[in-house]
């Protein structure tokens, strides 16, 4: 990390939101971690902790009308992209307040509204509707960009070649972020991967690739404002192999402690959160009470996402029929069935 | 009304060409449709001519993301009518369609509107043996979030894909590789069709064969053997297989009391077998005799034609089953 | 015979344990099956400390090619028992499965045979939302080439997988997420169960009830309290949907005149429609009312819990439509 | 091409057997299509006229105990592996003496007593199977290879990127070798490929990696057996591109004409036979009349082939529902069903 001597306002502001936003993620998964474990959410679970770095400094490199497709470990993604934790949080609870009406759920938010265009159950699914995303950005003429979040696991995956070849031929504004955590569920790199370098692979598209520190969260902002100001530019997609880890297990359930304890230790030592609240001392962008008060009120705020969450009414049974299609008349001859 | 005689391949490139003039949204995407091929049916001829290589979007062999990158599109502005040259390759993009088409809406709460169209041709008589020939209806209409079209004629061709295209939910299209030479009269106007309707392509008393794509030529050839014996067939098209016109099927039972239900689509756990379940619940009383299903038997497609006619459903089988409801078979 | 209580999940460990020491050319493939980790529903623990990583191959997570290269396999000499994580992403090996596996003896002229196992897993009731929890076993049974079992009780796993290993045919081996850590009796000797043979998993007179896998379950309590109200309700479990034993169920039926098909399957095109469209035909005589379905409702499956329970079967839903074949439900 | 100028009798041999293979699927091809065009032949052809000198390069470099998948386009590449003219005449006229007794069509050739695993109606299909080949080779401890063809078109479909990955992974004796034919049915290169150099792309999945011409039947040749001696050595797998042309139109029916004129002519004029001839004879590995003499044979052989094609019976009807299943009982009880 270069330190930047001489900051500007703009990046003060943008350097305390990413604090912010690292610090709303960590509280945020830290909390769904214990109230799953607590029996109080539902579900299928996958926890970022450890790769907050890489959703933040991506996320806050794209305007808000930037597009972005995550992954089953979406929460820190979804967040950092703007979705509310209040929305998050009760999604997660299964509450009518959700982000996604309960029908989502952990592996599923989304948020048009944030131009979230979803987290994706299916490895790789996100990918092929990012380059959708982006053709429609191009056709329409904006200088829209869309980020693409996979995993390390998700490049064997056919669609991530064919999404790369699409993107590359058309000159697409799609960024491909490959979260690099070491793992994909319990299998390790060399059980998952014949490409000796994925940026040299990367480049086999004939697009610009870089790797970096993920766990740096402004060597990402940088590597991701690069490759949209490049998008922008109409000059097609980026490969971007950001190098991070999860502390926990590939899902709640796994303790993850198959892994190395060392390894573990060693990625925890380069936690993303206090590497940055140095940087932001050093160069004197906040002070610690700053950013004492940032942590709190997210802690704050979240703790009373929680309780209004938890507060919130479960959805009512038959509401599980609505929103599978916008027809009325037609979505409704096409729900009925025979159950008696 | 002024019509001409089209070919069902006019009435699709007509419906396609008209909804684009019409919406600039509207957008083609998929595997050799540019001119001067013009898609490998025919079905896009003349269209990248007339709006240029970006409206009618030539793709790399990649059915997976053409399909998720059409509902990339769809969420984000523009109408895609995405072509999957062969019904068979839909495997190849089978969650894009059903994971993320189909449930997108969905699994946001309502969030969004996915207008996208996705067109295919099935069906077999082409000798183009088991990877080229197969309808798969059931595979789709299995699958919740989507409508599903299957239209027999030039006319419903043309009406079904116009409301299609502007629709605010996923339509999958399914045309027939032996229809698109076939003709019929289609009117000068602009018309659509709505979903959901049926359409009786012939009336009749004794029986009714429900049919759907080019099984509804065939029952209609079916009805026309049996008239000369006496019989006389009611042949139903239901156009769409969702959401499933019942009403009409179910009244006709109740004059006939006999059910034929003709589909291409491989007999075990196929479409066919939806429309007998559902009639034997609703039309219980009504029945006189079993719900006959003609349909492929259960085996892949071969490639020799003797063999191939042998597996598909033809109409000789259709009167056999027709007669057979009505006891004229031992 | 000697008995112990063992979990689904080691009837399905200790059936590829047992197949694996009788024949080296048995191999698994798929991905995370390696120890620790021993598979994600745990079905293959410790067989790759037993056995080594060479005849556990943990894969990259490609459905397609996992797939296709377990055909590969079986084609040149090995016998791989394949498994897909979730049944969800079968829809990424679709082509695999289905245009490949499944056809290629029919299209060489039977010139091979394909000795080769599909294991997977599906099933709701864990929360697990629209891409995690489908019941497709009706799409793998309209694919002719393969035969399917669904096996409901630790016993019936075990017996059947060691079948299916045997076989020289495709097959494609249904598991259920909420199966694997309920537990039955299994013999401590070997044995094997016959493809294509039910098992009435409870004798009754009023009225029959075919359930598949964990639906099985279901409809027992379901004829638990039935009983309680003074009906008497047969409960059969097919084991292999493919082949089916219908003789079991249309005796069944003969003897009942009722018949409730429950499938967790949705219900539009599923499995349950087969089996009614089957019984009405085979067995029109006998049926003193319609057939039954208790399906997943025609939505993709929801988040929340309250909300999946509505949309997917449930013991009230079975009990309810038993009564209701009854004439005892307005 | 370099001039060998010293010939033994074994290269000898070899040159004047890929020659009679070179005539042979020509005279094959040339057969077939005046046969389908006459209205004898049933289904979907496509011919691979102006492409032997790959398959036949290819198929030679292997054992006859090496696999072998193909594609839609298999014709040549089949017959170049060993499946026989008779079998695979006999086939496309879907006759009981075809190779598949009718079941399969152009599309479909399959030989496994000659370990030709299959041509393929579906783009890219081969490779998993390929992979799944090689794997088994491995594991069953032969020296096998397996030659996995496929079209330029495929490279954009992802399973070759994910059969790439695994062969790469577990180091098997796959040979990835692309026909660059220069078209995907209508489709240039420019309308499918993003990637700006296979080879190049292709060697970063760690993989050797060459470009060869594709109508150099001896470069060919010498490219496979290079692979082919480093994946028995199990240094694992390779990746060939071959550029070559299609003389016709993607199927027949298709006649191709929308290629410039002067691009199809000039690959003509790169002919591979009189080219390969020329070089047998400049080498002294034979003489015009020698050559001839091969020519003639392989005529007579295919015009007989022709013939007993034409007169041996079509299959009965009901032999459709033979060759599903290995097992005849439950077979019996799968197929059958409710049609009156
Ligand atoms: C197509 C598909 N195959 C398998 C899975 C099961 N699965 C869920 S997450 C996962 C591992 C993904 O690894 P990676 O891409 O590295 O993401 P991470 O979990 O590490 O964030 C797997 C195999 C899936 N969801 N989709
Ligand atoms: C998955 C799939 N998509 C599309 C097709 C239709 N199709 C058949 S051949 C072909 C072009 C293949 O091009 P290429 O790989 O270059 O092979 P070539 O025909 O040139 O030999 C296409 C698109 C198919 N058979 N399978
Ligand atoms: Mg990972
Ligand atoms: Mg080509």
């Amino acid at each position: 990390m270069t330190p930047e001597t001489i900051l500007d306002a703009e990046t003060k502001t943008l350097w305390l939101d990413m604090f912010r936003k690292l610090v709303r993620i960590r509280h945020f998964e830290r909390s769904a971690f214990e109230l799953y474990t607590a029996g109080k959410l539902p579900g299928f679970m996958h926890i970022s902790i450890g790769q907050e770095a890489t959703a933040v400094g991506a996320c806050s490199a794209l305007r808000p009308d930037d597009y972005m497709t995550s992954t089953h470990r979406g929460h820190g993604d979804t967040i950092a992209k703007g979705v509310s934790v209040e929305g998050a949080m009760a999604e997660l609870f299964g509450r009518v307040t959700g982000v996604c009406r309960a029908k989502g759920g952990s592996m599923h938010i989304a948020d048009f509204s944030q131009n979230v265009l979803g987290a994706n159950g299916i490895v790789a699914a996100g990918a092929p509707i990012a380059v959708g995303a982006g053709l429609s950005a191009k056709k329409r003429g904006t200088d829209q960009v869309v980020l693409c979040f996979f995993g390390d696991g998700a490049l064997a995956s056919g669609p991530i070649h064919e999404s790369m070849n699409c993107a590359a031929l058309w000159k697409l504004p799609v960024i491909f972020l490959r979260q690099n955590n070491q793992y994909a569920e319990s299998t390790p790199r060399t059980d998952y991967q014949g490409i000796p370098d994925v940026v040299e692979w990367a480049k086999g598209y004939g697009i610009s690739a870089v790797r970096v520190d993920g766990n740096d969260v402004l060597a990402v902002y940088r590597a991701v404002k690069e490759a949209a100001a490049r998008a922008r530019r109409g000059e097609g997609p980026s490969f971007i192999e950001s190098e991070t880890y999860r502390w926990y297990g590939h899902n709640i359930g796994d303790p993850g402690t198959w892994r190395p304890k060392e390894e573990i230790q060693a990625w925890k030592a380069k936690d993303p959160i206090p590497r940055f609240r140095k940087v932001i001392l050093e160069n004197g962008a906040a002070t610690d009470a700053d950013l004492d008060a940032i942590e709190a009120e997210e802690e704050a705020r979240l703790q009373a996402a929680i309780e209004a969450a938890e507060a919130a009414p479960k959805p009512k049974p038959g509401t599980a029929l609505e929103d599978v299609y916008v027809d009325p008349d037609l979505g409704a001859q096409a729900i009925q069935g025979v159950r008696p | 009304m002024t019509t001409r005689e089209i070919m069902y391949r006019e009435a699709i490139r007509d419906a396609q060409r008209e909804e684009m003039l019409r919406d600039p949204t509207v957008f083609l995407i998929g595997e050799d449709l540019r001119d001067p091929w013009g898609g490998t049916y025919k079905a896009t001829q003349n269209l990248s001519t007339e709006f240029g290589n970006e409206r009618v979007l030539n793709t790399p062999i990649c059915e997976e993301t053409i399909i998720g990158a059409s509902l990339g599109a769809a969420l984000t502005g523009l109408r895609p009518v995405a072509e999957l040259m062969y019904f068979d390759f839909v495997m190849r993009s089978m969650d894009a369609v059903v994971n993320q088409v189909a449930k997108v809406r969905y699994m946001s709460g309502g969030q969004v509107k996915v207008p996208l169209v996705i067109r295919t041709q099935g069906g077999g008589g082409r000798s183009s043996a088991a990877q080229h020939g197969n309808s798969l209806e059931a595979w789709i209409c299995h699958v919740p979030g989507l409508f599903v079209a299957m239209p027999s004629t030039p006319y419903d061709a043309k009406g079904l894909l116009k409301t299609a295209i502007r629709m605010d939910d996923p339509v999958f299209f399914i045309e027939h590789k032996l229809l698109y030479m076939t003709k019929g009269p289609v009117p000068d106007e602009e018309y659509t069709i709505p979903f959901g309707v049926a359409d009786v392509k012939r009336k009749g008393d004794d029986v009714t064969i429900v049919a759907t794509s080019r099984m509804v030529l065939f029952a209609l050839e079916a009805a026309a053997e049996l008239e000369k014996e006496g019989i006389s067939a009611e042949v139903i098209d239901p156009r769409t297989l969702v959401p499933l016109d019942e009403a009409t099927i179910l009244e006709s039972v109740h004059k006939t009391n006999r059910l034929v239900v003709v589909n291409e689509g491989v007999e075990r756990c196929g479409w066919a077998a939806e429309v007998a379940a559902l009639v034997q619940k609703k039309g219980f009383g009504d029945l006189d005799a079993p719900i006959e299903r003609v349909c492929t038997r259960n085996v892949p497609l071969p490639f020799q034609p003797d063999l191939e006619n042998y597996v598909l459903p033809s109409v000789a089988d259709i009167v056999r089953a027709a007669k057979y409801t009505l006891g004229k078979v031992e």
